[in-house]
């Protein structure tokens, strides 16, 4: 691998709470690595563990649960 | 509920650093950005999901 | 906050004053003025092009005067209506000088600055006013040097500072540091501009500024007025950079407050301003120092206040849960006076009235828990809507009818009615809008009867 | 005489918070700890405090706590009110100078001849006219604290020089008495109301309707209690300060140009109790050339000069006099700036006790004598 | 059909208030003076006792 | 629910520029060329602003003359644009449901503007994850539930009369239930209400008198709740009155059971005569008080703020300075001192009378709890800590301030309803801040004293915003909810085993004894859709309508398993 290793990161997101974070960096403008993909829920309670097994299973490097 | 499936994960082989809960408000738009960003460097440290090669 | 946006019973006047207010309960007739925002509500999607383009700089309210925004600006980022404004009194365009950045920017075509305001009349039959309250001013409390001792904030001024999305991103940076960096930065464009400068006189002459400098002041160039022109220039150069580097020293040893001093009553239980006690400071004072230790675990408070009102449900048990876990006193004692010390530190002077000794105590910050005071619009509104006062300019109510106003039909609810928590707010809205609902309810055929 | 239960009525002491911002306010609480305004008020309440008790001699009704007070307690008024109960039951203070100033206080209460205007010189008075000039125990001081150079008599004759120069000849008479305030802080009410009426009858009969003071005592004394106990007086007191002010936004009196550095000492009086705190200071500012410092300690902030009435000039008033002239040398300035002649009197004398640096000036001394007069007045 | 209801602020009270009446079928008129509604409670970093984000 | 799944799937996809502000960051051309590529889409558009009217009228041409079954905006965040779709997608005749929104703004544009080759890629990847999802997506219906418009009222005291009376004014059928034999609560125990002195008894009569007339209001006395069945709209509840039990059907329930005075037996020599609690000295206050009685002393804080009951009880101070003060009416002469720790005199009524009670000679004095005031016979000794001395107060009549604590049956009350209570048997409203009249669970409301001691004003407000809270269901005469809620997919798999019901915070699931045995069966009125039963179902019989497992994982699967990202 010559390029710089760029990681899969499944980010699964609180409707209320992260969210809403992640639109206000936006509308705030924070910049953050481009690597991570949000999957909204409506609450952080809604993950079924074997979603984050499936995500590794599926090649994720990370999976970040945000409440 | 999350604390099983870090210790699943490690069983399996993932480092558990590669799953993270985080609490986050709604106000908190910066410190969303800072967790995205220390996450991703983390991963990255931690290079590819082994899980990953072998599959 | 989102719901009220879009809710299909709610009609949102954002930026909107009432003038006037006629008939009586269950027939009112109200003029509100729409005050022009420069800016077509139906076209503007809120996405912030334009602010980003303004190039007028305003102290931003919503932080308290502790940040910037533009002349163009949303009140804040989730505000609701997500609509922009214009500051007229500060917008260059308006103020008739040459720009208009914004609407040359805005590809929505939301500009437009011949707006005027609009009148329109409303018919309604009942009114709830729910104004809220104003922050006493502390600066006319001398002994409290609030305008002169920098790192002496009020406590909504503390609450922009410890908030992610406030001007520090919730670093609790003191504002005196705030400014010399201000100052350092301000410094540093200037000396870019100068070393631009010198770094073409350098490559013209081939030497660097300080050797040439060196040989000039030796007497080497004398009458060479080019080089004297250069040497003037280095000395100009050297006046902003050596103001810079202390500065810049200065500016190493900077860490964020950890000693912080809150002081209750500021303007509350006080004759002089308001007698009564404004009820939810206490608590406010509490969490602050709570949150501040969360960002900080060094962080250290001590809370000065006569009784520490913690009534609300589990707030006796937050406040003992501050003094074990986050690191706060309580001392019994009001602040007498508070003096500048070293590094521009607070020094708070009191009584600790339980050890009946007075003492002298430094603080990297002081927050004032300042007093709930009537808003000053509400006197004129008061007259507007026709309604009594108290004698402090509360709405008038009674404690049988807690939210019902002198006058039939104008309701009253939070602040507005007299100093409360937010829970209490909260629950006297839902009674105001009971007293309203039963006047706007128009019964159906079939409960007529049940209501007679 | 009062008893305590009234007395805490009339002063409705009860409102006390127990806050403790008097004592953190209280420049003696500050040197005795055991001082300490709200202690003395509880003890009241409870019956515990009694006028016998040596602790209300103590203070300096320098009112920095009665300004702070959220409760609006006027704590100078209580222990006045105290003092005139444990004066009437013959307890007193501690008399400065052997009591010799209360007793010139006393023979003033007589039918005397005083040969008290002796300084006036060349300045330009009268016996009858609309202006009456109040000059105050100043020629009395002059001699007694002629060994540090009190200068009081020419502060009186700065001030007719400032008149005259303003175009007035005010009255100043032999038969003017002490203004009481001294007697009145001492617990000495009888003695005050005789004082009170002898000025009140001599002013009456100059035909005056104004009376000008330098003297922040006699100025607060007049304005506030003569008609508290007097009722209407027929005449308006009026402060040098606010009356220079106004000449000077005029146009009337313009400086020469001067030069120096200087702080400002609010005299309790004349600042907190009298609210004259612009007044000065726009006149310092209004000489060329002289630059004003402020202490850390001014306006409603200012401390007392240590001692009031002439009483319990003790180790406490040394104190805060050092800690007074430290702060003023610590702005740099060359000299403090001061409007009352007593102040100036207690602060000459730490200065000769404790050799410090910084001179102590009369403000009327730099108004006199870089006095311009405007073309045409 | 109900009659409508004026409501002048738009803080916490004044949407407490809105909501529920809006909530019953009756119109509402939300008259604020500031560019956004909110009031203090939206400069509020978090609230006590819980600690939770305040908008 | 109709089975669409043999119907061939077309999604539209919109990408909103949004101005500049993601046109300008992303390569727009790249992205739409891209979005023809995914599995099922059929139609492209790209629009300046998508949410403004020429943007939304595409929206509905291309649903109608593209036969558009599914539709993505790619634009900003679903929180403030999603109804505004939806609504549009309504219009053309879609299921809203099968709209799915994709933020390539907020979670793109705005936050990679350096990183425009990456974040073009991130977009894409975006979009196909939401193409994905959408492809999956099935209409939903929204759910509507009757309500019966007839609201139970649990507790006649002032509170409870209060939101029975508003209720009733506002034209519902309330239904009252006391477990007393008579209303009023603790109105009957109190003498005179402050700051006002209003006359309690006075006050009961009226509102009593009120309540009883009113034929919208059913009263039973002597009554209990036995059992609940049912949700919002559709309670029905057991009462068991003194003519039997009777069956009512309800819509929404007002828990308003009060509090009750903590009696301190062992504190302070408490004997009820010459040592009582503020309580029995209303009742010496309305009988007149005996002349005899010159020197009074209260102590506050007498069985709270400590380390068995650590809340401050809020209105006790009050009512002592009350008390103190007609204590002075009555027996001008009578000293009365209160000791106490902290004077939780709030507000601007409290303060003033406070301020007035020392001006009206009631003296104050501070305690150290660790250092209690001593009772003896005749007197009561105290450091007074802001002193710093012992006094010695005469006392023929001692007054302890004891806390209001929860009302006893609270537990069992709660149990029936399914609503929570906290550490100290007070009712827990949904939020604390937010919501403190509501309970999580929708349809059953809270005030007065059961929530948390209150006095009078507070407890006449809170009794009318409970009514307001609990009239909105009833105005509306059903309860519409959005369909994104938890679904029993798959009952064969049910076991019936109740976890789920135990771990639902808004006790939105119950177990029903079917044909098939032991299954879950979901409220729907009262789910919120937070899915944290169906992430704990063993059997995977539970699903969350537009938030699939299926949905879920085919969101990872075109994440992961997509070849744009390198």
């Amino acid at each position: 691998m010559t390029e710089e290793f760029s990681p899969k990161i499944v980010a699964f997101a609180c409707n209320w709470c992260a969210y809403s974070a992640a639109d206000l960096a936006g509308v705030s403008r924070f910049q953050y690595p481009p690597n991570l993909r949000i999957i909204r829920v409506m609450c952080s309670g809604r993950v079924n563990p074997n979603f984050i097994l499936k995500a590794f299973h599926m090649g994720a490097d990370g999976v970040l649960v945000a409440g | 509920m999350f604390h099983m499936t870090q210790e699943l994960i490690k069983i399996l082989g993932i480092d558990p650093a590669r799953v993270r809960l985080e609490w986050i408000s709604s106000a908190e738009g910066t410190r969303f950005a800072e967790v995205a960003r220390e996450f991703t460097e983390k991963v990255k440290s931690l290079g590819p999901s082994t899980l990953k090669q072998a599959a | 906050m989102l719901d009220v946006g879009r809710h299909p019973n709610i009609e949102l006047l954002s930026y909107s004053e009432v003038e006037k207010v006629e008939g009586r309960i269950g027939d009112l007739r109200v003029t509100v003025r729409r005050k022009a925002r420069y800016v077509e509500e139906d076209k503007c999607t809120g996405c912030g092009t334009c602010t980003e383009k303004c190039p007028t700089a305003v102290p931003d309210a919503f932080n308290e005067g502790l940040g910037d925004r533009r002349a163009i600006y949303s009140y804040f980022a989730q505000g609701i209506p997500s609509t922009h404004t214009i500051d007229p009194d500060q917008c260059r365009q308006l103020k008739g000088k040459k720009c208009g950045i914004c609407a040359k920017t805005c590809q929505a075509e939301a500009i437009n600055f011949d707006q005027k305001d609009r009148i329109v009349e409303i018919d309604v039959a009942a009114i709830i006013v729910a104004v809220g309250y104003d922050v006493f001013d502390p600066s006319r409390i001398p002994e409290y040097r609030y305008r002169e001792i920098t790192n002496v904030v009020t406590a909504i001024e503390f609450e922009r500072l410890l908030s992610a999305s406030g001007p520090t991103v919730g670093h609790l940076d003191r504002p005196s540091d705030r400014a010399v960096e201000a100052q350092i930065e301000e410094l540093e464009k200037k000396a870019r501009k100068s070393q631009k400068v010198l770094g073409k006189l350098e490559e013209r002459f081939g030497e660097s500024s300080a050797e040439f400098h060196e040989k000039y002041q030796a007497g080497q160039y004398q009458g060479d007025q080019e080089r004297q022109k250069w040497a003037d220039k280095y000395a100009a150069h050297l006046s902003v950079m050596e103001p810079l580097e202390d500065l810049k020293k200065r500016a190493e040893g900077f860490t964020v407050a950890k000693r912080l001093a809150f002081i209750q009553c500021v303007g509350s239980r006080d004759f002089r301003f308001y007698p009564f006690c404004s009820g939810y400071c206490c608590m406010h004072s509490v969490k602050e120092a709570i949150i501040a230790h969360e960002h900080e675990p060094e962080t250290r408070s001590t809370i000065f206040g006569m009784d520490i009102r913690a009534v609300g449900k589990g707030f006796e048990e937050y406040k003992i849960r501050g003094g074990d876990h986050s690191n706060i006193t309580y001392v019994r004692g009001r602040v007498a006076e508070i003096t500048e010390g070293a590094n521009h530190n607070p020094v708070v002077t009191y009584e600790d009235t339980r050890e009946r000794k007075v003492k002298s105590q430094e603080f990297d910050m002081v927050i004032l828990a300042t007093a709930c005071a009537p808003t000053k619009g509400i006197i004129e509104l008061a007259k507007v809507v026709g309604i009594e006062l108290d004698q402090y300019n509360f709405v008038k109510t009674s404690p049988l009818s807690p939210v019902d106003s002198t006058t039939p039909g104008i309701f009253v609810c939070g602040c507005a009615e007299s100093p409360m928590d937010v829970p209490e707010s909260v629950a006297q809205a839902s009674s105001a809008a009971e007293r309203a609902a039963e006047i706007a309810i128009q019964p159906r055929p079939e409960m007529e009867h049940a209501v007679a | 005489m009062t008893s305590i239960a009234e007395l805490i009525d009339i002063t409705k002491t009860y409102y006390c918070l127990d806050c403790g911002v008097c004592t953190g306010s209280c420049p003696v609480s500050k040197v005795f700890p055991d001082f300490s305004p709200r202690q003395i008020i509880e003890r009241s309440l409870y019956e515990l405090e009694e006028p016998s008790d040596n602790t209300i001699w103590s203070c300096l009704t320098c009112a920095q706590c009665s300004v702070r007070c959220p409760s609006n307690i006027d704590f100078p008024e209580f222990v006045r009110l105290m003092r005139d109960e444990a004066h009437a039951l013959g307890f007193n203070g501690v008399l400065a100078h052997n009591g010799m100033l209360q007793t010139i206080m006393s023979i003033q209460t007589r039918d005397i001849k005083q040969d008290r205007t002796f300084w006036i010189e060349d300045g330009k008075t009268t016996e009858k006219g609309e202006v009456f000039y109040f000059v105050g125990c100043r020629p009395y001081f002059d001699v007694i604290f002629r060994d540090i150079d009190a200068g009081s008599i020419k502060g009186a004759r700065n001030i007719v020089k400032i008149l005259n120069a303003c175009g007035l000849e005010p009255v100043v008479s032999n038969d003017e008495r002490c203004c009481g305030h001294d007697a009145l802080w001492n617990g000495d009410e009888e003695k005050f109301k005789q004082l009170a009426q002898l000025n009140i009858d001599l002013i009456r009969s100059s035909g005056a309707k104004q009376v000008i003071f330098n003297c922040p005592e006699g100025y607060y004394t007049f304005k506030n209690f003569y008609p508290k106990y007097f009722g209407e007086l027929g005449f308006e007191p009026v402060h040098i300060l606010n009356f220079l002010e106004e000449k000077i936004s005029e146009g009337v009196i313009q400086f020469e140009e001067s030069q120096g550095v200087v702080t400002y000492h609010d005299p309790c009086r004349l600042g907190r109790l009298a609210g004259i705190y612009d007044a000065p200071r726009k006149i310092i500012e209004a000489v060329p050339g002289l630059e004003l410092i402020e202490m850390p300690r001014s306006r409603e902030n200012g401390i007392c000069c240590g001692t009031s009435g002439w009483m319990n000039c003790s180790s406490c008033s040394k104190e805060i006099q050092m800690q007074r002239l430290n702060e003023a040398s610590n702005t740099g300035a060359g000299s403090l700036v001061t409007a009352c002649p007593k102040c100036q009197i207690h602060f000459r004398c730490a200065k000769s006790a404790f050799d410090l640096e910084i001179e102590i000036t009369d403000l009327y001394d730099i108004v006199a004598e870089r006095l311009k007069i405007a073309q045409g007045s | 059909m109900n009659k409508e209801i004026l409501i002048i602020g738009g803080g916490i009270a004044g949407i407490q208030s809105a909501l529920d009446l809006a909530d019953m079928g009756i119109k509402v008129h939300l008259v604020e003076k500031l560019p956004s509604i909110g009031g203090k409670m939206a400069q509020l970093d978090k609230t006590f006792p819980t600690n939770d984000c305040a908008i | 629910m109709p089975e669409k799944r043999d119907e061939e799937i077309r999604i539209g996809v919109f990408i909103c520029h949004c101005g500049s502000n993601i046109a300008g960051f992303l390569n727009m051309e790249e992205l739409a060329e891209y979005a023809q590529t995914l599995p099922n889409v059929v139609f492209v558009q790209r629009n300046l602003y998508t949410c403004s009217e020429g943007g939304i009228n595409e929206i509905k041409y291309g649903i109608k003359e593209q036969n558009l079954n599914r539709v993505v905006v790619a634009s900003c965040t679903p929180r403030t644009h999603e109804p505004l779709f939806r609504i549009s997608c309504a219009e053309a005749g879609l299921n809203p449901y099968l709209f799915e929104m994709v933020n390539i703004r907020d979670q793109c544009s705005w936050v990679h503007m350096q990183e425009q080759e990456d974040a073009t890629t991130k977009a894409k990847v975006l979009i196909r994850m939401g193409v994905a999802k959408a492809a999956l997506l099935e209409p939903q219906e929204p759910i509507i539930s009757e309500v019966q418009t007839r609201a139970l009222v649990i507790g006649g005291g002032l509170a409870g009369m209060t939101a029975s009376l508003a209720l009733a004014h506002r034209g519902y059928e309330v239904v009252l239930i006391e477990k007393e034999s008579n209303l009023g609560g603790m109105l009957n125990q109190i003498n005179k209400l402050g700051p006002t002195m209003t006359d309690a008894e006075e006050l009961a009569e009226r509102k009593i008198k009120a309540v009883s007339e009113h034929p919208n209001i059913t009263i039973f006395t002597k009554s209990v709740i036995t059992d609940v069945q049912g949700f919002i709209g559709k309670y029905q509840v057991d009462v068991e009155t003194e003519s039997g039990v009777k069956k009512i059907d309800i819509g929404v329930i007002v828990v308003a059971t009060g509090g009750r005075t903590f009696v301190p037996e062992g504190l302070y020599g408490y004997d009820g005569r010459r040592v009582i609690t503020q309580i029995e000295m209303e009742s010496h206050l309305r009988e007149g008080l005996d002349q005899d009685i010159k020197n009074v002393v209260m102590i506050q804080c007498v069985g709270s703020r400590n380390e068995e009951r650590s809340y401050c009880s809020r209105i006790c101070c009050q009512t002592a300075v009350k008390n103190a003060i007609l204590i002075r009416e009555q027996n001008p002469d009578a000293r009365v001192s209160i000791l106490y720790r902290d004077m939780q005199m709030y507000g601007v009524e409290n303060e003033e009378m406070f301020r007035d009670s020392k001006a009206k000679g009631i003296r104050y004095i501070n305690y150290d709890p660790a250092q209690p005031p001593k009772v003896d016979s005749k007197k009561v000794k105290v450091f007074h800590s802001l002193l710093g001395r012992n006094l010695e107060l005469p006392a023929d009549l001692v007054v302890l301030s004891t806390p209001l604590i929860a009302q006893e049956g609270a537990e069992v009350i709660s149990q029936l309803l399914r609503v929570p209570i906290d550490e100290n048997g007070f009712f827990l409203e949904g939020h604390v801040k937010l919501k403190p009249l509501d309970f999580a669970t929708d349809g059953v409301f809270l005030c007065g004293s059961a929530r948390f001691p209150a006095n009078i004003r507070e407890t006449v407000a809170q009794g009318l915003g409970s009514a307001s809270r609990a009239s909105i269901p009833l105005s509306k005469g059903s309860v519409v909810v959005e369909p994104i809620i938890s679904v029993l997919a798959d009952e064969e798999a049910c076991r019936g085993c109740g976890l789920c019901v135990e771990l639902c915070p808004y006790s939105a699931l119950e177990i029903q004894h079917t044909e098939k045995g032991r299954k879950v069966h979901v409220i729907d009125v009262a789910c919120k859709g937070c899915g944290i039963c169906a992430a704990t179902c063993y059997q995977h019989a539970l699903s969350i309508n537009s938030f699939t497992d299926e949905q879920i994982e085919a969101q990872l699967e075109a994440f992961l398993g997509s070849s744009v990202v390198s």
